[in-house]
Parts: C-alpha cells; structure tokens; sequence
C-alpha cells in the first residue's frame, strides 16, 4: 500500500469530501497560498478556488461562530485553528454554543463542524503554542474529541469527523505530521469511538494517545528485548470513548500504564485510569494504575527543557518496569 | 384601504393590523411572564422586553419566512415576531415537555429553527458571529435568504460584534445588525460604556452603511430594515442599524433599578410607547377604528390566557429525556 | 460568634482588604450600584467609590487582559465575572497570559490578580448559565483555584487569594451565597492549600466540593443513623490540593467517594480519584474508589431535569453504601 | 550641532545618531537571527522586524524609561528600542541561561519588565488589554507613566482590539497604541482582511484621534507618538496610530511568501529603507557625516557579533530549572 505522511493524509481526507459533497468548506487563517502554517492545506485553494477555501481574518471567535451559525443552516464547515493553544479565544462559541445547542433547543438543529487544530510541544514554539488541551473538550458535553497518532487514524477519522453530525474538535499532533505510513487511497472512515490496538502484548497495558503512541511503541521494543511483552492501546477518540477495548486490554495484562503529553494535573489519564478502577477490570490489576502525563509548568523554549517537560520514551520504560516491580 | 404611510414593498396597508396585534403578542406574553416571576411561578430568570416591541416586529416584518434571525436573552420579542407559537414559548418558560426546547432551555434558549430563528442566547454577543455563519451558507449555497442579527448596546463592547462585523463585511455577507439600544446594559448606561454618540457610528471601522433609528417607530424601523434586507439579499453586504429604545421592566427578574430614575422611565413609557405611537398612526390613518384597535389588544391578551392554559395543562418532561438530545 | 451568609463573608474579605491596601480595587460588569448581578458588591462603591470599584463595559477579554497588565505593574485586582461561564470569553488572558507570564519571562514579574466568579447549577438559569468548569482551571500551571463551600472559607480564602501573588481563579457556589455560618469579625486568612475537614468519621472518606459540602454533610447526617460514619474532608483548593489530608483521611477509612458538581467526564474526581490510587493509600483501600459527578449533558432548565444532572443526597448516600457493600 | 528638523522636545538633535545606531542594531540583530535560522542553528521559530525599524525606534524614543510598553510575536525591534541588552537577548534566543528568561521564553516572549517591556507575545493581540491594565495602574496609582501597545495590521481584526480601545476611552487611560500596518498578516493582505482604508480610522469607534503616519519615517513616527502619549500624560486619553510599513522577511522562518510579489518587496527595499531614510536625512543636517554614519552601522554590526558570543559562551539551563518560576 502506498506511503503518505500523516499531514497529507489530512488533507486527503479533506480534498475528498470536498469533491464529493458541496456542502463541505474550510476556514481559517492563511490556509490559501500559504498552504496554512504547517501546510496541511497546501494546494487546496488551487483546487477548491477561494470561495471554499476560505482566508479569514485573525479572528478565532469569529471563526468559531461562523462555523456554529453556517453548520446549523446546513453546511459541514471545518475550521483551522493555527494553533489549538488559540481555541481559548474561540471558547465560547466552541463550548456555550456548538456543545449546547442541540440540547438547549430541545433536540432540534445540529452542529455538524470540525475544529482542526495542532496541538503539542515539540517545536520550540514556547508556552502559547505547544499545549495540549484536550481534556478541556472532553468535559464539555455535546462535543466530541479526536486524537489521531497515525496517518491512516488520520485520514479515516478525519472523514467520519467531518461526516458526522455533531461538533468534533480534531486535534493534529504537530510532531506526527511527517511521519508516514501506509494509507488507502480511496477514502474511508474510522468510527468515533473506536480504539485501536497498536500493538499486542500480555504483560503490561499501555494506553497511549497523539505522540505517545510512538513513544509508546518505541518504548515496546526496548522492553520485548527484557521480554517485557507490552500491549499498546490508542483510543484515538476521546469522546465517544472505547472504554470496552481499554478494559479487555487492562483484563488480559493485570496492568495499566496511562500516558498522555498533556499536563498530568487534571489531564484524561485521572479519568481513563479512574474509569478502569471503576470497571470490572479492577479486579484483574496486579498492579496500582500508572500515570504519565506533563509536568505542571508551561512548556519552556529550550529544547532540552521542553523535552523534560513531557514524558520520554525512558519515563514510559521506568513506569512499565515500576508497574512490574521490575526496577 | 389607502394610506399616505411609506411603506417598504413586502409590506401592505392591510398587513398592518395583524402586527399591531403581534406587538400586543409581545407585551401580553412579557407582561405575563413577568407576573409569573414575581409570584414565583416560574423558575430562573427572564429578560423582558416591554416597551421594545417595535424593533422587534418591524425589524421581522420585512423578512421573509426563509429568512432567518439570532436574537439574544431579551427575544421573547424577536420570537414571536419571527412566528413562533407562543403556546410553545410559554410552555418552555414552564419547563414542559410541549415547549419549544421540551422544557431544556427555558426563556434564554428558545428557538424556532424551522421558522428561522436559530435561538435566542445567554451569552451577550454570542449570537452575532453565529449570524455570520448563517449569512454564510445563503451565499456559499445560494439561497437568497437574508439573516438579521439582533443584540443590545452593551453587546456592542464584546470582541464578537468587532470581529463579525468585519468578517461579514469583507465577504460582503447578506446579514443585517440590529443593535437594539435600550440605553443599559443590565445596570451600565451605554453613554458611560462607550464614548461615542452613536453604536451605529461603529459601522464606519468596516466599510459598511451604519444607520440610526427611532427603534420605538415601527414605520422607521420597516423601513430602514427593509433598505437593508434588501441591500443584502442584493449581496451588497452588511448593514449596522442602531435602534434606539428603552425596555420600561427592570434587567432582569430581580433588579432595583438604581441606575436610572422612575423620571427617565416615565418618559418613555408615556411618551414613547411604541404601540400607542402604531396604533394612533393606524387610527389616523383610518386604517383601523378604535374600535377594532380595543379588539386586537384584547384577542392578544387572550392568546396569552390561553398560552398560559397550553402550558400549565403541558406535562412535565419525563426523567427519561434529561440524557436525550445531547448528540445528533 | 457572629453568624453572616456566604456571600457577606466574599464582600466582607474584599472590604476589609479594600480599607487596608490600596493596591486592591475591583472590577466588572455591574458591580457599581448595582451591586452585582448576585449582590455580593452591593454597598461597595459607596464606601469605596467608582475608581476602586469600577463598572465595566461588557467585555470579558479586556476586563481579564487589563487586571493581568494592572498586576504585573503593581495592583491587586479582583475581578468579577457575572457567571463563571463567561470565563470562556476571557480564556485566553487567563490561560496564556496570566498563568504564563511568570514563567515564560523566566520569573520575572507576577500576576496577583483574583478571579471572581459564580459557578453551578441549581437556579434554573439552563445551560450556559450553570456550568462547572473549574476543572479546566486545574489543568493549567500556573493558576489557583479555590472553591469555597461555607461562609467561614470563603472571607479566608479570599483575603489569601488576595494576597497571594499569583492569578487565582476563586469559584463561589450560587446556591452557597445565601448559607450562613459564623464568621469572625476580623480579618483572617486560611492559606491555599489546606484541606478542612468538615466531620469526622471512620468508615468512608467523602472528598465533596462546593455545593456537595452541604450535600455530603446531609447525607452524612442520614447515614449516621445507619450506623455509617462518614468522614468528610473539602478540599477548598483545588491548587494547590491537599494531598496529604486527603490520604490521611483514606488511609483511615479504606473507603472513599469523590464527589463534584461538574460533569463527570474529565472532571477533578479523577484527578484526585487517580492520586489516591497512586499514593500510599492505595494499600488500605478496602472498596474501589467511587466518582460521582455531574451527567454527560448541559445543564438542563426544567427544575426536576436540572436536579437530575447533578449529584443529590440520594445519590452520595447510595455511593457510599455501595462502598461498604450495603446495598 | 543644529538642525532644521522638526523633532519632540524630549528627543535632542545630539541624541540621533544613537537613534540610528539603534536602528542598526534592530536590523542586524535580526538579520543574524535570520542567517542562524536558517542554519537550522535556533529551535522554534521567529518573527523578524527588518524594515520596521522605524516605528519601533521612533516610537520608543519619545518615551521616558518608565513608561511601559506591551509588545508581539515581532518583538525583537521594540525590545531593543525599549533598552534591552542584546547580549540577554541573544542568549535567550540560544535558550540560555543568561537569556532574559532564561531559556524559558524564547523570541515570543521576551520581557524586560524592568525596562517596561510588559512582553512580547505569541498571542495575536494578547497585549493589547494587557496594556490597558499597565495604563490602568499608572491612572489609580497616580503614576504619571504611558503604555505604548504595539500590534500589527492583522491584530486589529481581534475582539481583544476591539474591547481595549473602548475600555481605554471610556477610563481616558495613559495608553498609545500603535499598530504597525505592514500589509500582511501572515499571508493575508490586510486590504483583503478589512473593508476599509486605514485602522487608524477605527478610532472613530471610540471617540480617540486616529492618526496614519509613514511608519518607515521616523521623524514622523516620533512627531505623532509624541503627541500622543503627551495627551495621554495629560490625562487626557489614548490614541490609535497607524504605522505604514512593511516586513522585508517572511512571515516566520518558513514563508514562501506566495502572497506578494517580488516587485512589491524590491520598491520598500531600495524606496523606503527606513534606516536609509535616517542616514540620509541626519547627512543632508548635517548632525553626521558619511563616515561617522560607516561608523555607527559597523559599531551596531560588532554589538551583534558580540551577543553572539555572549550567547554562544552562555551556559544551557540546568534541567533543576524545569519547574521553577511557575508560581511566585
Ligand atoms: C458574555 C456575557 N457577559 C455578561 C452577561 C450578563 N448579562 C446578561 S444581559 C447583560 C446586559 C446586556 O446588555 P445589552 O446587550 O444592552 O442587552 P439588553 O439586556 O439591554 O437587552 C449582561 C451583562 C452575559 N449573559 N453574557
Ligand atoms: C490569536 C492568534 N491567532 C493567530 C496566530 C498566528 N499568527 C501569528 S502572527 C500572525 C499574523 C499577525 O499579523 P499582524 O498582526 O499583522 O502582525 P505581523 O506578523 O504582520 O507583524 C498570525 C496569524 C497567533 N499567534 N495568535
Ligand atoms: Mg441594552
Ligand atoms: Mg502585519
């Protein structure tokens, strides 16, 4: 099969079902010519012209709103967000209105947009342009969350985003962006909801999402050489979330290791590993639950602060031997 | 009938008993609501828009039913004026199940979406950018309809009037702005909040038409609506229409009103009442007797007898449906 | 002692500060005459008059923007924002700006500014009225956050988030503004940090904020004669959080139920459901940890649904029999 | 030394030329911010100032070292102009311990609030009400010191922009703000982004002068931001100004700068070099000669080369820094 990277496979994703359904548009800052800040929509602007290719302002609330009052009339907007540290000013259309509406009116009107948006440290952008903040959307009924680590969860959730019809928040992770991987050329959806095994394994649990994913795997490979056999699981949706496939996992394993680049301190891992604690697979751990997740700092300029400041392949090694009582 | 009134096209000498009636529509169903609250009738709050009728049905009574609106915390006004069923509204303001949100939004939340009025809001401001988008898809999909956006002079300040109006502007949307000024905002007096005369002034930071009308002279504000509906539905862009007004209650359901005096109240409420000044324009203009005029306000003021009827006969919303309708 | 409501104790922390220090002023919508849209400043500009208590215009984005420039350059503002959903609009001075500056500029310069907010449901003011949205505010470094529950709190906590010199996000419970309790005349402070323990027990730990203080305290009250002694222990800060007390508390009972107002998914009790199970604790817990919280839904208008989306009595007495397998 | 320039009374004849070694300074610290990025030298990315040299330095230098500025993402220009040590700087680019923030911050977030630099910031239009609040404090304490806030074309599209110029009317706040217009906003043609000629007439919306000024003259751009932040000193309120300028680099690292023309960068280029302009004018006063002028730009030149060294010598933060400086 061939190999795209995960940001052309957003763009693919984006490019055909604009082709198919008229209704679809993008907006956002610069994503004409420039192709958007990391390029994801390169060349789409000479496909699609101007009209659906839409070059706003720098005005996210504005964005935001445009989007809730366009999808409640009938179109399925995706918007970009630059940054997605930048959602904090598109707030309140995101979370009084998109989230709201539909219940508020009584079940009449939908929502159907998606807030594409990069998040994540990485690239020395500093604190207002490296966050992860995606357990603010989690905890806001009425939307849903997306969190893809591969360019084929990329290209087949990003479809099922933009197909459903409710507001989805889709988080890109910037540092997948130019990683590759094997995607089908005709399109497809993944559902919201369901998680992915990324890799299987027996003795220990890892849930993993965005980067994580591949530090995780990376991590895998080191431990299989101490015959550590490591099950990865990437929910890839945050809502709706698999908690089926997370709690087979955790009830094969006896172990759970939750990691996530967002800051620890009220991140999703409280809620996935309180989740499990609650579940029938309680009584399967062999172990205390393992969270990883960012230290309670800004993320820092210098790259080797930066990287101190999320969970490294070496923390996920130390906490999967810790949860075997193996350090 | 003839009338030497200048009226915009879409709207008929003969039409205008009918909205003289929704005005009265609109005060019955306020002054209603407002009774309930003071007995403690009715749950949460309410924002009531007495004395700002005209805005309301004039600025409506040009659109057309495809047309759409978004309106604000104050839009019992705007609701009914955009048709909807005031049964329904009562209903939700009594939490039932019949009510236009099934008893889920209550007064600040009410929206008729197939007529075209995409909500009424809690969030000041909130509604604009959500008109821009609704403007949006009329051009994007080509469908002809024009989107009024109404919101209070103390939205004015919010960053999303700003942004909205300079996004619809740039795409030359067709989308109109009604900025209702009531002179507060909750207790803030627009002159101390902005430092300008005139909201509609504003129109100037975006290249768009930026006109002033006496919101409580529905003749006025038909017309100024229209030339602005109709500039957009030209796809000639935005307009910015400040309507200036006056709600006579206070903010909301508990307010002392230390702000203003009962001098400045009475003024409007007796020299400028927007459905006296309609219904004197009528009898003089001999569309309308006294008579008929005492009919009108009397069928109004039974339509909201039996409003209330509908809604205290309407069952309350079954436990079950508090999870429903969260998701499509 | 003197007995004053809640919302007296609020207004009395900022009066009493107010007359001290004149780096402390106030500022928000209708907070003037008007006193507020709950009354908590009413009388305020009369003693302190309109430079020190300053009516706003109806933007949160400014109002939050100019008290995080007016702290940096040496006041102490306390900001109201007239419900705590708003926060929504101000997101991005508080989240990037306020929280990061210290930070970012390599500490140097400090943001001593309170945010005042009401939050919760329970006034029928529906959905974009009555959230609960604090969990946000702990996921970010950088910020406080405080949640008082009875009137004695919350005069302590305020002056201390007054004098703290970091931003801190002070969420009042609207339907704790009317409780009373007895109140000290004189000024106090309880420092940020330091759970209370709201009574004493040995069979459950309810670790219950805000609004469920009260809640939990009833149920406590139901369940005593049950034979079931409740331990109840209110965090008050959320951050910092008072970890020790709280597994100290744990350790005691070997049960605990966590109890929230905010929506369940991704709220605080899997936070501090997740640090109970990682900590000490862990090996004196006799139950699986219990989190209540609100239902996956915006909080509904209709009195009888708006009960239902939140945690009630009822519902904390049945988590905690379920704790003890009495059920 | 005299001269026939018109010039503020705080900025003497005697202290051009080291308003020009400033200008220098500004143009080659970024150019070799410029070269190490694209050496792939600097993590993150950058936002460069070269030809807008004028409407920093000019600006600044009618301040008095208490006044306060807040400024953005393209901040290097006003931190030097504000007094900055470039050697702190640079090393704050290398990630340094020695960096103003000590690596934390990076070229978005530069402070020197000892200096009164409030910040740059990556936020577009986040300081804009950060600087209503600096000037808020100056107002109640009594203070006496303005806030000059700076910002470009694409920020005045930001409700943030929108909600501080009213606060700061209504209050009559000590603040200036001076939006630095140089045609783009990343890639977006600032003509395209709003409907009308200039921001400066935005003022309108707040009842505040509005004055456009050739931001790459920095004569004038002294002569009006002297005017402005006087007024502002006398209580009297503040000002917008719009800088007419232009970026000769890219929008950030990356820019294939798509959006323009080649043309278009040559005519600021060789027309208007702001720095070109100075020389030339301070030469034909007579206040410097062609050598002395070889002079200050060669003395800026080694300033550089200097930071650069001091950067490069500096050490690494220790990783013990990590989660210092996050509370006070
Ligand atoms: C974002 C936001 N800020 C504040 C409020 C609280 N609030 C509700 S109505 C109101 C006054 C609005 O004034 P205006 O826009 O003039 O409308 P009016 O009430 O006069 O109709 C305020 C401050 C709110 N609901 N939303
Ligand atoms: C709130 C926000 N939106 C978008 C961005 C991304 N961004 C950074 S600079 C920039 C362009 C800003 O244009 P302008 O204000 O004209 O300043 P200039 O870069 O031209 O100096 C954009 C869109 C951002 N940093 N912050
Ligand atoms: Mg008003
Ligand atoms: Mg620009």
């Amino acid at each position: 099969m061939r190999e795209i990277t995960y940001l052309e496979a957003v763009r693919e994703a984006m490019s055909q079902v604009m082709r198919e359904n008229e209704d679809v548009y993008l907006m956002g800052e610069d994503i004409g010519v420039y192709g958007g800040a990391f390029g994801v929509t390169r060349g789409m602007i000479e496909e699609f012209g101007p009209e659906r290719i839409r070059n706003t302002p720098i005005s996210e609330a504005a964005i935001a709103g445009a989007a809730v009052g366009s999808a409640m009339t009938g179109m399925r907007p995706i918007i970009e967000l630059q940054f997605s540290d930048f959602i904090t000013i598109a707030m309140d259309q995101l979370v009084n209105q998109a989230a709201k509406n539909r219940y508020m009116f009584g079940g009449k009107g939908k929502v159907p947009m998606v807030v594409r948006t990069p998040a994540g440290s990485g690239t020395g952008a500093a604190a207002q342009h490296s966050q992860s903040l995606e357990a603010w959307m989690v905890h806001v009924p009425g939307l849903k969350v997306v969190q893809p680590s591969t360019a084929y969860d990329a290209k087949g959730l990003l479809r099922a985003a933009i197909e459903d019809d409710n507001p989805v928040i889709f988080y890109e992770h910037k540092l997948c962006y130019r990683t590759k991987g094997h995607v089908p050329e005709e399109p497809y959806t993944i559902p919201l909801g369901k998680a992915d095994i990324k890799r299987e394994g027996t003795d220990v649990t890892i849930v993993a999402t965005a980067i994580m994913v591949h530090k995780a795997l990376a991590a895998a490979v080191e431990l299989e050489k101490e015959g550590i056999s490591v099950e990865i699981v990437d929910p890839r949706t945050l809502v709706p979330l698999d908690e089926e496939t997370i709690i087979q996992s955790v009830k094969k394993t006896g172990r759970l290791v939750v990691v996530h680049e967002a800051v620890k301190r009220g991140g999703i891992g409280g809620e996935i590993a309180s989740l499990v604690a609650e579940s029938e697979a309680f009584d399967y751990l062999d172990a205390p639950i393992k969270r990883l997740g960012g230290k309670p700092v800004p993320i820092p300029y210098n790259p080797i602060l930066e990287k101190a400041a999320i969970p490294q392949e070496a923390d996920i090694i130390q906490a999967v031997k810790e949860t075997l009582n193996r350090v | 009938m003839t009338s030497n009134l200048t009226l915009p096209s879409m709207v008929k000498p003969e039409s205008l008993p009918e909205l003289l009636y929704q005005m009265w529509l609109i005060r019955y169903f306020d002054e209603k609501v407002d009774e309930f609250f003071a007995k403690g009738m009715i749950h949460g709050t309410t924002h009531l828009c007495v004395g700002q009728e005209a805005s309301a049905a004039g600025a409506c009574a040009v659109l057309e039913e495809r047309d759409k609106i978004t309106s604000t915390h104050r839009g019992h006004g705007h609701c009914i004026a955009k048709g909807a069923d005031v049964n329904r509204m009562m209903a939700e303001l009594f939490g039932r199940a019949t009510g236009y949100c099934k008893g889920k939004g209550g007064s600040m939340h009410i929206a008729d979406v197939d007529k075209g009025n995409l909500g009424a809001n809690g969030i000041v401001g909130g509604g604009i950018p959500i008109a821009v988008g609704a403007a949006l898809t009329s051009k994007l999909k080509r469908l002809g309809y024009v989107t009024l956006s109404f919101f209070g002079d103390g939205a004015s300040n919010e960053g999303s009037f700003h942004e909205s109006l300079n996004m619809a502007s740039i795409w030359k949307l067709p989308v109109v702005f009604i900025c209702e000024n009531n002179q507060y905002g909750m207790s803030g007096p627009i002159k101390e909040m902005i430092n300008i005369e005139h909201i509609a002034d504003r129109a100037g930071s975006y290249g768009i038409p930026g006109v002033v009308v006496d919101g409580n002279d529905i003749f006025a504000v038909m017309n100024v609506v229209a030339e602005a509906v109709d500039r957009a539905r030209r796809g000639e862009g935005p307009t910015l229409i400040e309507a200036k007004t006056y709600r006579w209650k206070g903010h909301s359901k508990s307010d002392a009103k230390k702000y203003r005096t009962r001098e400045e109240e009475m003024e409007w409420r007796t020299k400028r009442d927007p459905i006296a000044r309609m219904k004197s324009v009528l009898i003089a203009e001999q569309l309308l007797t006294e008579q008929q005029a005492d009919e009108i306000e009397q069928r109004a003021k039974q339509a909201i007898e039996d409003a209330v009827k509908f809604a205290e006969e309407s069952p309350m919303p079954s436990l079950d449906t508090l999870e429903e309708d969260v998701y499509a």
